[in-house]
């Protein structure tokens, strides 16, 4: 239940006004912007290039937290030893080694991001912070990140975020505040966060009438009638790994690393020096190359292995070590799948292969 | 100011792969003759100019060069038969890749230099030099 | 806040050629504090990167006892290993770790002890050899296997000829047949084939396994065949490394990490795996 | 890995341009890099040096920044060698003749050395040892080119006791020194210290002798040449024929006869001249009535065949067809000698429209006692006898405009030589010689020409022609100027002899791409070194001698043979031959079998290979491969390599400048 | 589409192919389909949203005898294959569908793709049984192949400069242009060499420079047009300009067009002889 207090009503350039503050007060702002007829979450200076009319970007959000490629340490051009550069100096602004030019992580709103890719984070959080070994970088960039959420007025025929306990066109989990565009120039703010707190902060603006109240009602539960698709992952799946017809489902997969990289939950990385830094940069595990020893050896070299690990970390692994599935729902590795194969239809095909033998 | 004092006060990171039957030693002729050219182009030996894949002109341009000269022999004098002929398609194609993707035309060159033209070789290298010292230094990917 | 990939800095003390591609360095700390710091138990692992080239997982193949410097056996494979080929000593590597679980110390305590080593797999072995001569009173008996492909590639000869000559261990080494050379004294045939001409007494020992992946399956099945208890054997499984602190997901087999949830497995684990290792 | 940088004063060359002390300096920063100077790296201390560098330091490579590595790159590697290195782990930095030399600039010329050190330092870090590979040596020489220059490396060769063969494309061998009739400056008959030669070439058993053929293909490399020789149909049997000239005597066919110049005939069945080697005649199957009937209607029984009845040995076969012979040699000597340049582009001349303006080559045969006039000087056009002639020099040589920019050393000396004769069989005529400069420099070369002005009162004219007209009674005029004397000349003479120049023959460009050599713009094989090397050519193992190098007369031709012999002899007197170990390695997990490498070969050196998993792949030939890296540029994922100058040493020198 | 189902029926039943690799349709949208026996054959369809380069799944039949549905412009990549010996050509059985224009996935009005705009290959070159067009045979626009090649030549170099800037800075290095790219069959990438490093891995603006410049390079004389890349590009980078630009150099400097005919020597393997070569002097000093 949305509580009282914390939500109003907003008009749009108002809005737009609170986000132009945010950029003044020389905070990243990264909103949804189009380009080539597809819309991502850039850096944007003036609140006017935002899009609006947009059903869900590119690239999920993990890209802002988890950079597709990030320097981790930066030491030097070939001086020996090499000066050691890290978060600790660069965020604390002690004075760099004269080597370290790696610039300072900045504080950053993300507005206009939808409730699955806020709940995505909420995911990520687990392997990358409730770890013994907590990652500096991810958490550094989480800190400082304000997550803005839109909710869903129409989601497409390839989301199934409603299938999730805490998901949904409209789920509050994971974002700072939510806004809900009740009407042409209205929208209703909810406060979830301190974080959200600051960014709105004079809620001078009034209080939701019950009318409104009534609107978002609706318009959630026909928001929720639009999702058509819904994810049932088979209870044997272990048993299945032998006994599925992975084969055949695999074969129309090229393996190329878009359900990887777009799915809003999936963080595989490599480690490569390039000249004077380390940096990580997002991999696929779909590559042959993945697990390629030095030996030359290739543990999952079939396509039909890569294809069947990628479904076994999601739903099976994953659940087991961290207790949830390793996916949100936001239905991306459907809609840019080259082939279009649907991860949910292959789920249910292996399912009943079960019963078939 | 500080652009224009770097551009004419810009001098150009050049680098000339040349093959080592021919050019090479036209480069050294043009120093046996005691020819003067600019100092600005360093010199990597490759036996054939079939050697010198046209990936070698990216990476160069990528690792901060400002120009690439590839030199071989004359068509027909190949001391392996038809090495220069095979390196002249596979360099003119690369070469209108790159131009296709907006790189200056004048930081990729190719040229012809026999063991005795030691006069075409130090003015090759000082219009190659000239020329990219006009286009600039190559910060496309700083 | 720690940075997990923020390697120490350490210097290369000494580096003894074992064979044309295996090298063994001798590594000391840059600082004191870290090194006091750097405790470890045999069978883990570090990350070592050579700046400018990339970082690598490489097993320790000292004694945890012998304070001051570590030591690693490299063989010369990719591009890291090969420029750690090209370092000599007194240069700077940086050292990230002790990752990984190490072998169970505890359980295999007054158990007999069986060691199969096959080429480069003789590294982390040798750290627990090490440990356990150093507490001979809980390891009374130890037996050793070691083989490798040829004469040339067995590593530490000279450890090798110390342990042959001490006669309260038992040491059998092999090389594959084609491997011998003329004055070669030791059995020839693949380890496996020679475990079962052993014939161990499979009562009450630990059996400790490190090698390539083949090998390794092999002398499941002989082990198994001679009647030793699934959770007696152990063994370190090979695996591609990128982060080593178990979050870019290169090293998972089933739902285990294998530089989180240890190099060392026993069998009954690894039986359970889905995807054979 | 330890590397020494040495880098060398070379006396002032270096150091006067180059700050050496600021090279080493900045050198030795460089981790694992021991940088150090001496005033003569090649010298004899300084090679002592870099050994005792490499023991005490234990270095495991040597960079030497000093001259170009065409001169030293050999000593250097025999310097590691000695040291203990293995020879490839050497970098040459060519602070010399491409920076030292060439620039003005003191320290942009010093930055210059340290980026070519650094670049060099860069490429060493990645070298492997290599080992050169040992390959057999055919122990037979291939000689392309019968005449003098041809026969004297065969006699050469085979007196050591080594197989030989000379392929000829005439006839019979001897070449154009068949045609001299005497030669300068010695005025022995030519013909006379020719024959012994061609007699001892053709009885010693180790030579044999392929006249009337050429070579088709020449693959392989230093040591293991395969030649593939074409022996075009003489339709005689050679071994029958005894040489008795019935056959031509009878023949009924006449045709101008090319060893004659075009002034006398030949039958269609024809030996080129009396002492021919061998003495067996060969049936021009393009004149032969025979023939010609056989290719109107080939069922007929075909006309004439009068040769065949008339011959005692039964020796006329005409169904003989080409033979193909396939040898393999350990050497080849490129012996092609010259032809004579074709005067007709000299409108000034007549443009070959007169008759009686002939050329030197012409002249000599009139000269010849076996020649078409059996040595009486007559006009071609009415043969009557010359009593004034005109000799013009340069025909053809020093004329940038006809594209003959050189000199052809020779004409001076023969046109002097057939003066003289000519007062010699006609005493009371008068010859006039219009020359630029008289190029008289052999032994006894000056004193010849004194004697052939002053003894035997040639008149030496010097001047260019300018025009030469046909006056009505046959008569030519030939107008040009004295210099000397600054006067118009006009001479009416009988006969012009046109002096013309040496120019290369036609088959070079064919031959030198068929075997791999270059040739230059005037289409005269490149010698490996101008100065060092004249008798060598780039490729181990091919050699030329004679006026196919450059023109020049019968001494210097016979000097180069002997030249070219002596460095076969050297190459037959090893065992086992090195071969330069630079050469392609395929990476076969890594390759896809879609063999763009073999379609870019150009020595066909990669063939297929299945694997265990039945997956075809690419192989390098090492002994076919010759380096030179075209396959590496063409294989889409640089499955193969190029040992000694791989991808990452290029890309690593390409990095070393960043 | 009956024609094409009995085919594929007559060809399993016969044994001669194991399976046979077409076209079908599913929740609406059309996706490759492997028929196995000849009662589930019945699934296979062709028409204006078949997209799809089959021949692109010969990477993983590559010795098994198969049987694949190829417009014109897919079936030339059968003939790149052969002409570089990745599959015998027994081992294949084509049956070619005369098609006239497939669907622009991208563009709003799903209107004809603009490779059909000018495609001169309706029936493919290499074939084993045709099937024949059903619908309207509407010609395709013999519109000027390369006009908007020619007219992005025009630009100034550093405006050509920028554009390619910006839409290689959205390369996220999925490489799904090179896995859906039947030309692209290596065993291993040259981008996953470490040593030497020829393409800076991490997708950055000198990484992604490199590796379109290296992929489009390999295409040069091998590129069938077929649109795969383009088409599966998450973020919709014009892939296809890359190509055509080197297609139009390959037709216009060495008069070679990719796929015609596999006996020949792929154009950047061979040469002119020394003297009429179409690449004018300025190139080469």
């Amino acid at each position: 239940m949305i509580s009282e207090m914390k939500k109003f009503i907003i008009s749009k350039n108002e809005l737009k006004k609170i986000l132009a503050g945010i950029v003044a007060e020389n905070i990243k702002l990264i909103a949804p912007v189009s380009r080539d007829n597809a819309f991502f979450l850039e850096e944007v200076s003036d609140a006017e290039k935002i899009a609006w009319d947009y059903s869900n970007v590119v690239k999920p959000v993990k890209e802002h937290i988890f950079p597709m490629r990030e320097v981790l340490l930066d030491f030097g051009r070939g001086t020996d030893p090499p000066a050691l550069d890290e978060p600790e100096a660069r965020s604390s602004g002690k004075e760099k080694n004269p080597a370290g030019n790696m610039p300072p992580v900045k504080e950053q709103v993300i507005f206009g991001l939808r409730p699955c890719d806020a709940r995505s984070l909420l995911v990520l959080d687990k392997p990358f912070l409730q770890e013994k070994y907590v990652d500096s970088y991810y958490k550094e960039r989480r800190e400082k990140t304000t997550l803005i959420a839109m909710a869903c007025l129409n989601p497409e025929k390839t989301c199934l975020c409603s299938s999730f306990e805490n998901g949904g066109p409209f789920s509050s989990a994971g974002s700072d505040v939510l806004c809900v565009q009740t009407g042409q120039d209205e929208f209703l703010v909810e406060i979830l966060s301190e974080k959200g707190e600051k960014i709105f902060k004079n809620p001078s603006f009034a209080q939701p009438s019950g009318e409104v109240l009534k609107k978002l009602e609706n318009l959630k539960a026909d928001s929720e009638a639009k999702i058509c698709k819904a994810l049932k992952v088979p209870e044997n799946l272990r048993e299945l790994f032998e006994a599925g017809t992975w084969e055949t489902e695999s074969l129309s997969c090229i393996a190329c690393g878009i359900c990887r990289y777009l799915s809003a939950t999936c963080y595989c990385f490599n480690i490569t020096d390039e000249f004077e830094q380390r940096l990580r940069y997002w991999i696929p595990c779909s590559f042959k190359n993945y697990t390629k020893m030095t030996s030359g050896e290739i543990s999952r070299e079939k396509k039909s292995a890569r294809f069947k690990h990628w479904y076994f970390h999601k739903f099976s692994y994953h659940k087991d070590n961290f207790g949830e599935y390793l996916c949100v729902g936001c239905g991306r590795c459907i809609k840019y799948c080259p082939v279009k194969i649907d991860f949910t239809e292959v789920l249910g095909k292996i399912g009943n292969s079960k019963q078939e033998q | 100011m500080e652009e224009k004092k770097e551009k004419n006060g810009f001098e150009p990171r050049l680098v000339g792969i040349l093959c080592r039957w021919c050019s090479y030693q036209g480069a050294d002729l043009a120093g046996t003759s005691r020819l003067k050219y600019e100092p600005n182009m360093t010199v990597l030996r490759v036996p054939c100019s079939a050697r010198m894949s046209p990936l070698f002109l990216m990476k160069g341009l990528t690792s901060d060069i400002d120009g690439i000269l590839f030199s071989g022999c004359h068509p027909g004098d190949c001391h392996y038969i038809s090495g220069n002929m095979n390196a002249r398609r596979r360099f003119v194609i690369f070469k209108k890749l790159l131009e296709f993707a907006g790189m200056e035309p004048e930081r990729i060159q190719m040229s012809w230099c026999s063991a005795s033209e030691d006069k075409k070789w130090a003015d090759i290298v000082d219009s190659v030099t000239i020329e990219v010292k006009k286009t600039g230094p190559n910060n496309k990917f700083k | 806040m720690q940075n997990i990939y923020l390697p120490e800095l350490a210097k290369i003390e000494k580096i003894t050629e074992e064979t044309p591609d295996i090298k063994t360095f001798d590594i000391s700390f840059a600082d004191a504090g870290a090194r006091e710091k750097f405790t470890y138990l045999p069978g883990q692992f570090i990350m070592m990167s050579v700046f400018g080239f990339g970082e690598a997982p490489f097993g320790l193949a000292s004694t945890p006892d012998r304070k001051g410097y570590f030591q690693c056996s490299i063989k010369k494979m990719g591009k890291v290993t090969s420029e750690i080929h090209r370092l000599d000593a007194g240069n700077i590597v940086g050292i990230r770790g002790p990752y990984g679980n190490g072998f169970p110390v505890k359980e295999i305590e007054g158990q007999r002890l069986l060691f199969i080593a096959g080429g480069i797999g003789l590294a982390p072995l040798r750290s627990l050899i090490y440990y356990c001569f150093e507490r001979r009173k809980k390891f009374p008996d130890i037996t050793i296997l070691y083989g490798a492909r040829t004469v040339k590639d067995l590593v530490y000869k000279p450890e090798l000829k110390k342990w042959q000559e001490d006669k309260s261990i038992k040491t059998v080494l092999t090389v594959d047949p084609g491997g011998e050379d003329k004055n070669w004294t030791g059995k020839i045939g693949l380890v496996p084939k020679i475990l079962a001409e052993m014939n161990p007494f499979a009562e009450n020992t630990a059996v400790v396994l490190c090698g390539p992946p083949i090998m390794i399956k092999f002398t499941f099945i002989e082990l198994l065949r001679m009647g030793f208890r699934e959770k007696q054997v152990i063994t370190t499984l090979e695996r591609t490394m990128q982060c080593g602190v178990g979050k870019c997901g290169h090293c998972s087999i089933d739902k285990y990490y294998v530089c989180k949830d240890g190099p060392v497995f026993n069998y009954e684990q690894i039986k359970t795996f889905l995807e054979e290792i | 890995m330890k590397i020494g940088v040495f880098v060398c004063h070379c006396g002032t060359n270096i150091s006067a341009v180059i700050d050496v002390q600021k090279v080493v300096n900045d050198l030795a920063k460089m981790p694992g890099v021991f940088a150090m100077d001496y005033k003569f790296m090649c010298s004899d201390p300084g090679q002592n040096m870099i050994i005792s560098e490499i023991k005490q330091k234990k270095l495991d490579a040597v960079i030497v920044a000093a001259c170009s590595p065409c001169l030293h790159e050999l000593t250097f590697r025999n310097t590691l060698i000695r040291g203990g290195l293995n020879p490839y782990m050497l970098e040459i930095a060519n602070i010399r003749e491409q920076d030292s030399w060439v620039h003005t600039d003191r320290d942009k010329a010093t930055e210059k050395a340290v980026r070519l050190a650094k670049m060099a330092v860069a490429k060493a870090k990645r070298n492997q040892p290599l080992f050169p590979q040992e390959v057999s040596v055919e122990k037979s020489c291939l000689v392309i080119g019968g005449g003098i220059a041809g026969i004297q490396a065969a006699i050469d060769i085979s007196s050591a006791g080594y197989q030989t063969v000379i392929v000829e494309k005439e006839p019979s061998i001897g070449g154009k020194m068949a045609m001299f009739d005497k030669t300068f400056p010695t005025l022995d008959c030519s013909a006379c210290i020719l024959t012994p030669k061609m007699v001892q070439a053709s009885q010693s058993k180790k030579v044999k002798i392929y006249t009337y053929s050429e070579v088709e293909e020449i693959g392989g490399y230093v040591g293991n040449f395969n030649a593939r020789i074409r022996v075009k149909a003489r339709s005689v049997n050679m071994e029958k024929c005894t040489g008795c000239g019935i056959c031509w005597q009878k023949c009924p066919v006449k045709v101008n006869s090319e060893f004659e110049q075009n002034l006398g005939p030949r039958k269609a069945v024809y030996v080129p001249f009396a002492q021919a080697v061998p003495n067996v005649p060969v049936i021009d199957c393009v004149n032969c009535t025979y023939y010609r009937s056989k290719r109107q209607n080939p069922e007929s029984k075909g006309l004439c065949r009068i040769c065949e009845k008339f011959c005692p040995a039964g020796a006329i076969e005409f169904d003989q067809k080409d033979k193909i012979i396939e040898e393999k040699f350990g050497a080849v000597i490129v012996a092609t000698g010259f032809s004579a340049f074709d005067h007709k582009v000299y409108g000034e001349y007549g443009a070959g429209r007169y008759k009686d303006v002939v050329t030197a080559l012409q002249f000599e045969r009139l000269l010849n006692s076996s020649g078409p006039t059996q040595g009486k000087i007559l006009r071609p056009s009415d043969s009557k006898e010359a009593r004034t002639i005109v000799f013009v020099q340069c025909v053809g040589s020093r004329d940038e405009s006809k594209g003959v920019p050189y000199c052809s050393r020779v004409c001076c000396m023969y046109t002097a030589k057939q003066a003289l004769l000519l007062k010699e069989h006609i005493p009371d005529a008068n010859a006039y010689v219009f020359y630029i400069d008289i190029r008289a420099a052999g032994k006894n070369y000056e004193e010849f020409i004194e004697r052939v002005q002053d003894e035997y009162g040639v008149l030496y004219l010097r001047g260019r022609v300018s025009k030469i007209y046909r006056t009505g009674d046959g008569a030519l005029l030939v107008r040009g100027a004295d210099t000397l004397s600054g006067t118009q000349v006009e001479i009416s003479a009988d006969m012009v002899v046109l002096a013309t120049g040496l120019v290369s023959n036609p088959e070079t460009v064919k031959l030198g791409q068929m075997i791999g050599i270059p040739y230059d713009k005037n289409r005269f094989f490149t010698e490996s070194h101008p100065k060092l090397a004249p008798a060598e050519t780039q490729t181990a193992g091919v050699f030329i001698c004679g006026a196919c190098q450059f023109p020049k007369d019968i001494p210097d031709s016979v000097a180069q043979a002997g030249a070219a012999a002596s460095k076969v002899l050297g190459l037959f007197s090893q065992e086992h031959l090195m071969l330069e170990p630079v050469l392609a390695c395929v990476n076969q997990k890594i390759c896809n079998g879609c063999f763009h490498c073999r379609a870019v070969c150009p020595y066909n050196a990669i063939d297929e290979e299945i694997l265990k998993d039945k997956s075809v792949v690419a192989r390098v030939i090492e002994s076919k491969c010759h380096g030179c890296g075209n396959c590496i540029s063409a294989c889409p994922v640089s499955a193969v390599d190029l040992k000694g100058y791989t991808n990452e040493q290029i890309l690593e020198q390409l990095q070393s400048l960043r | 589409m009956k024609e094409l189902i009995d085919k594929a029926k007559e060809l399993l039943k016969e044994k001669k192919v194991e399976t046979v690799i077409g076209y079908r349709e599913i929740r609406g949208c059309v996706v490759p389909a492997y028929v196995d026996s000849p009662c589930d054959a019945d699934c296979l369809i062709f028409d204006k949203r078949c997209v799809y380069n089959l021949a692109n799944y010969l990477k993983w039949f590559k010795n098994k005898n198969v049987a694949l549905v190829l417009k014109g412009c897919d079936a030339k990549s059968i003939n790149v294959w052969l002409q570089e010996f990745q599959i015998k050509r027994e081992n294949i059985f084509i049956i070619g569908v005369e098609c006239y224009g497939v669907m622009n996935e991208k563009s709003a009005d799903a209107g004809l793709s603009d490779k059909c705009g000018h495609c001169e290959a309706h029936v493919p070159n290499i074939y084993d049984a045709v099937i024949k067009h059903q619908g309207d045979k509407k010609e395709s626009v013999q519109g000027e192949p390369f006009k908007d090649i020619q007219e992005f030549e025009k630009l100034p170099h550093d405006e050509r400069w920028d554009f390619w800037k910006k839409q290689f800075e959205k390369c996220i290095k999925c490489y799904a242009c090179r896995e859906i790219c039947p030309m692209c069959y290596c065993k291993e990438c040259i981008v996953e060499r470490n040593i030497p490093q020829w393409i800076m891995s991490s997708p950055s603006v000198k990484g992604n420079f490199e590796w379109n410049m290296v992929r489009a390079f390999h295409l040069a004389g091998r590129c069938v047009e077929c649109g795969e890349c383009e088409r599966a590009c998450p973020v919709n980078i014009p892939l296809m300009k890359l190509n055509k630009k080197l297609i139009k150099e390959m037709k216009e400097l060495f008069d070679y067009s990719a796929g015609q005919k596999e006996d020949v020597k792929s154009a950047i393997d061979d040469f002119y002889p020394e003297k009429d070569i179409k690449i004018d002097d300025k190139m080469i000093r």
